[in-house]
């Protein structure tokens, strides 16, 4: 990871991808971009204001409504030494290119011996809010992890999304990139020179010897806040950003629960069958002996997203609920932890359940 | 519909909203005044819906479908109760025109129990099974094979039912159209396809998407007989509907129907959005002066079914149906969060 | 789960699944068949052979080449009552549905407040054998059990195939049943009526105290020879066929890590992200302090299907490696499994990696 | 080709078949035996693969092109070597008339490291960067968007390239294909979209998947230069390459050409499959009667550019090529499982 070089500002994490995304497409002509609303006036979320004024149609492509085909396209221009851009305004969408995806982007390096390269990047936008409903909502981080041949990665904060969004676009073969929609909001400071962060390996965020926390995705920004509370009263959690789901390395959080001896992984999607349900297994292969209790996966029931804030209320795991998780591994945290949880209580009830912050007001 | 509290079917609701006024005599067989009052009530209910979107209760995007009522009405004044529609994430007016219940839309919109979906789908998953709106469908062009399915349902049970899919211009654009469409040729399936070609998706003009040509020929390309027609005019889609439902019954397989229209707000939301760029206040005006509701009163006025004193009476009997189901999806208890977990 | 009157006689699995799809067809006008090849002389590998000219081609239906089309238009009948059993060659052909399968099959039922009901059946055939390749042979049940709203089956013998085939067309809501192309091959007892085994839970085949195994689809075969030579040797597998990936009900197994403390699963498809993790993480939870040792799967390598051979030799687990993996679980068993694992070996290596049996010869 | 010890692309092949037989004068701009000798030498291969298939060395599936040669190399032909196309399952031909390495092809299908995908692909994935056979897919319709994503990159960097995209009767029933080529014709891209209609699907044969109508409807309906013209026919077929490989270079947008031809062996295997009922033997001879390498000999005879002398050089230079590279591929030893880890 190169050091950048220029000082930080403070940028959403919409800017800090539409900074990195100008930034790659100034420095490399091949660098495109296509989409649907990627050169309208809404920019998806922001993210890709004024690119096409900068670059122009051929290089930032208003796309028909044609997911499948329009990802065969990406992936076709990329064999050719192109390197698109690929964005889905929803997760959702991109379920109509899963053979595409799973197919031609994830297997043709293989397939060919390593001679074909597909530098391709996909943006697809996760996750929940404003009554969005079951279709406009899902995550799908395990299915496209499921798959060799892909990258996923899901960034946290603007530094991330800047420098994983750089990475993502010069790395020569498939990345996914799954942006939650309420992480754009969340701001950071954001060197403004060209920087990558690789797209390996998780990252420790907050230090402790009591439990170790994996989060990935928004469900960051609920863990730090619960850490922080949680390190108040004296439970010192080692939380981790999970940042890339394939290629999956557990070294540092296998190191940390050697330590801790206890593992709680928070899912932005489904829990069944999803990611935290890889990393427990494996975290539990490596370190049986140090485990004081099993490992605990929080995320969605086993449902379709609800549309109504009625339903959603206890649809989302948060900090209150992580605080909870821990104080019961915890034999003596229950009694530290009680004002913590408390105060996380607090915190969420001061945010609408199907908002990301008081001042958002929809539509979507 | 005596046997429950639901709102009547659009075409008993035209005649229920002018019973007692005097005129009962005259509408009851008057296709235009029905379908303007059609129009006009979805007009209304819409305006309301924006209205009160800043209220901030109705916790869901909703896409208005103001400019674009005289499709719904003609198309869905064609069809019988039995018949069953397909619509999209812009789906009230269809689901009104075709019967479906408004206090059950709205209190869907505002995520309460007694929502068609109990809360579950919000504003792009409305369906209401006694009045054939079999399902709605936020996934662009995912509805058009499901419409299609039923008619084949339809067909293996020899049943005279017709299925209706609704779509806009961008959906012919996904792959699943066609698969659908082709089908639908093979096997003479008694679906009808709408078109509604409002010029946009969400901000992406046609020309950007589609080669210049006329959309019809997406359908005429699978052997589907294609046509295409003013959709703010509801006279026109009405007969163009009755002619493919015909079709359709008599198992001469699906129709194409294309209808230009415009939606005059914004894709998504309560506003007016032509300040921000994508399209030109004079290309609004034009498509604004054809207000399909404004046209077909100015009809009625010349032929003398409409006077300031009946507009105003449906006017007062629409609001009054919209102000009382808005006070019922406010009424209405959200749902416990433990409800989600029902299914099987 | 109804007992079978009639008595058992001995078929392929192959030929099961075609007496359940008649019988079913016979007993309820509403169930219909749609898929690519259903009415053509091959049959989807003798699966529907006969069923055309039985029941016309209004309910054996040759499909285009159109799947998500195809898919969405069963799941439209199938609102209106009917039952439509959908057929896919290779699941790798479904991937171009999945937007109709994770959406509308899915979420119908949840999304209308339970007023509709998707009584749909697909059928998937997955898996290796005979140069396949990367997209010939996937198997993807994990992704379909990450959808809430799915059931998701995976029978293993003749008598399960017919049971769950007909058990799949009763259900009222959407049933994937994914059949590995070897599995067809299987023989067994299978009894003349109409019957149908529940689609709930795994099913015990072997039992035994020293280590819980879980194998689902053709690993279950695999898993039979190698409980069979282990328990020669003394060492008692409880063997579990998984059967149901979708809903999971683990209690049966549980109960048996309970007693046995140790765990192998054996996943069919990719390890990672593969049902093994959620089977591993869940019966860790549950039973932490019972287990002597952490789970291990068993599973394809992180790599997409090779083609050749030489590279699928050690691309799949296999009965020896169950042993082997067995052998080192538990204390003293490497030198009591030294005998089976011998056997196991000489039987692997009777027949080439890239067929069923010794009778296969290509080309599909 | 004197770089490696690669096969020599087809065009070449053809002259270098012919070298030093006392023609190549005559030969060098002689278009007609060009187009004969490839369609001769894949014939060859095809049988030789046929028959040596049973001794079970070649463990993937084959999709033989036999009777189908005239699209390939009319195609082919009338490409340039930086011209890129992507194939289906039914791809031998395809690879070789573009100039594909028949070593690197059978190693493959032989499972061996010496193949283009060192044993990874098998038979439906063959590939050749240098020849320009960009990649093959087993996806039905998969390869489309492929190859227009291809064309796409060509035109971005203004690049005088052509892709083309190889289908089947059957790939115009996915909805990629209708994607990609709304999209070609909305960017107007150097893309030719080559249907060869050998009016089966595995063994469902046209007219139960899709309505009886042109093929050629199915470009058209995007706006889409289509033409349609008999598969059998190499000259025709590549007469009508190189008008729309013109089009295309002149940045006049893509093409979609329907060939009419047919398969003469099973869809998958070696053997013929006439006896197990999905087509009527009488079907199969009329088609073995427009054999397009028999008709192409019997007009070279014609023309007197053709002996049975020069024949059986041809057949002789084409078997020792052929069983040299069968040699190869048997000699080559399996790749190592170990190797199967290498990807980024
Ligand atoms: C598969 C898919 N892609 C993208 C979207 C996002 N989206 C929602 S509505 C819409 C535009 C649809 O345009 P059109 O079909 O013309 O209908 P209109 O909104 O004009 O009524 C798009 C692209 C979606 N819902 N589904
Ligand atoms: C998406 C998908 N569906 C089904 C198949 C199985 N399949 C392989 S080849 C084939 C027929 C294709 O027919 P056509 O495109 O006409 O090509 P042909 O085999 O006649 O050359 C089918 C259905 C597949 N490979 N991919
Ligand atoms: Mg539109
Ligand atoms: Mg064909």
């Amino acid at each position: 990871m190169r050091e950048p070089a220029s000082a930080p500002r403070r940028l959403t994490a919409a800017a800090a991808i539409l900074e990195a995304t100008a930034q790659c497409m100034q420095a490399d002509a091949r660098v495109y971009m296509m989409g649907e609303g990627v050169a309208d006036p809404k920019g998806i979320f922001g993210t890709t204001l004024g690119l096409v004024e900068r670059f122009g149609p051929e290089r930032v492509i208003e796309m028909p409504v044609a997911e499948n085909g329009l990802t065969g396209i990406a992936i076709g221009s990329a064999l050719m030494g192109q390197r698109p851009i690929m964005v889905h305004q929803r997760v959702d969408f991109a379920l109509l290119a899963v053979e595409q995806l799973l197919n031609n982007a994830a297997k043709t390096h293989f397939v060919t011996n390593g001679v074909h390269k597909v530098p391709l990047t996909v943006r697809m936008i996760i996750g929940r809010g404003w009554g969005q409903g079951p279709e406009h909502s899902q995550v799908f981080d395990s299915v496209f992890a499921h798959a060799p041949g892909l990258k996923v990665v899901m960034p946290s904060t603007p530094y991330e999304a800047k420098g994983m969004m750089v990475a993502a676009v010069r790395d020569d073969n498939p990345v996914i990139v799954l942006e939650h929609r309420w992480m754009h909001y969340a701001e950071g400071d954001v060197p403004e020179a060209l920087y990558e962060t690789p797209l390996t390996g998780p990252a420790r965020v907050r230090s402790g010897d009591e439990v170790t926390v994996v989060a990935s995705s928004f469900a960051l920004l609920e863990a730090i806040e619960a850490a922080d509370h949680m390190a108040a009263a004296g439970v010192g959690c080692d939380l981790f950003d999970l940042r890339v789901v394939r290629p999956l390395d557990l070294t540092s959080i296998i190191a940390s629960v050697r330590r801790t001896g206890r593992l709680v992984i928070i899912d932005t999607g489904w829990k069944l069958f999803g990611v935290g349900a890889e990393i427990a297994a494996q975290v539990t292969e490596a370190c049986f002996d140090q485990l004081k209790c099993a490992p605990v996966r929080l995320g969605l029931p086993d449902q379709p997203t609800p549309s109504s804030r009625g339903l959603a209320r206890s649809f989302y795991p948060n900090g209150q609920i992580l605080a909870e998780t821990v104080a019961k591994m915890i034999p003596d945290a229950a009694h530290r932890l009680a004002e913590p949880i408390k105060a996380l209580e607090a915190l969420r009830l001061r945010v609408p359940v199907d908002v990301p912050n008081p001042a958002f007001r929809g539509p979507f | 519909m005596a046997d429950d509290d639901r709102t009547p079917p659009t075409a008993e609701a035209a005649r229920a909203a002018t019973e007692g006024t005097g005129h009962d005599a005259l509408l009851r067989n008057d296709l235009p005044l029905a379908l303007y009052v059609d129009m006009l009530r979805n007009r209304r209910i819409e305006e309301e819906i924006a209205r009160r979107y800043g209220d901030q209760e109705m916790r869901c995007p909703v896409h208005l479908s103001v400019g674009q009522e005289a499709v719904s009405a003609g198309v869905c004044l064609a069809l019988e109760r039995q018949d069953q529609i397909v619509s999209t994430h812009r789906a009230h007016a269809h689901y009104l025109s075709k019967g479906g219940d408004l206090k059950a839309m709205l209190a869907e919109f505002h995520g309460k129990a007694s929502g068609c979906c109990g809360g579950r789908g919000g504003s792009m998953h409305i369906f209401d099974v006694p009045a054939g709106v079999l399902l709605s469908l936020p996934i662009v062009g995912s509805g058009i094979p499901v419409a299609t399915g039923a008619a084949l349902a339809m067909k293996q049970r020899g049943e005279p039912q017709v299925a209706v899919a609704f779509l806009g211009d961008a959906a012919v654009e996904e792959g699943v159209f066609h698969e659908a469409a082709n089908f639908a040729a093979v096997h003479r399936l008694p679906v009808i396809f709408v078109c509604e070609n409002n010029l946009y998706s969400v901000y992406t003009p046609l020309k950007v998407r589609q080669p210049d040509l006329p959309l019809e020929r997406l359908g005429r390309c699978h052997g589907i007989a294609s046509v295409t027609a003013d959709g703010n005019d509801a006279e026109a889609v009405f007969s163009l509907t009755r002619a493919a439902v015909d079709r359709a019954r008599a198992g001469e397989g699906p129709s194409f129907l294309v209808f230009d229209t415009y939606r005059w707000l914004e894709h998504c939301g309560p506003n007016y959005d032509n300040d921000i760029g994508y399209r030109t206040q004079a290309e609004f005006e034009t498509w604004r002066e054809r207000d399909p509701v404004g046209l077909m009163a100015a009809k009625l006025q010349r032929q003398g079914l409409l006077d300031a004193g009946r507009q105003s009476e449906l006017l007062a009997s629409i609001d009054a149906e919209i102000n009382e189901a808005f006070r019922f999806a406010l009424a209405s208890p959200l749902p416990e969060p433990g409800e989600v977990a029902l299914y099987a």
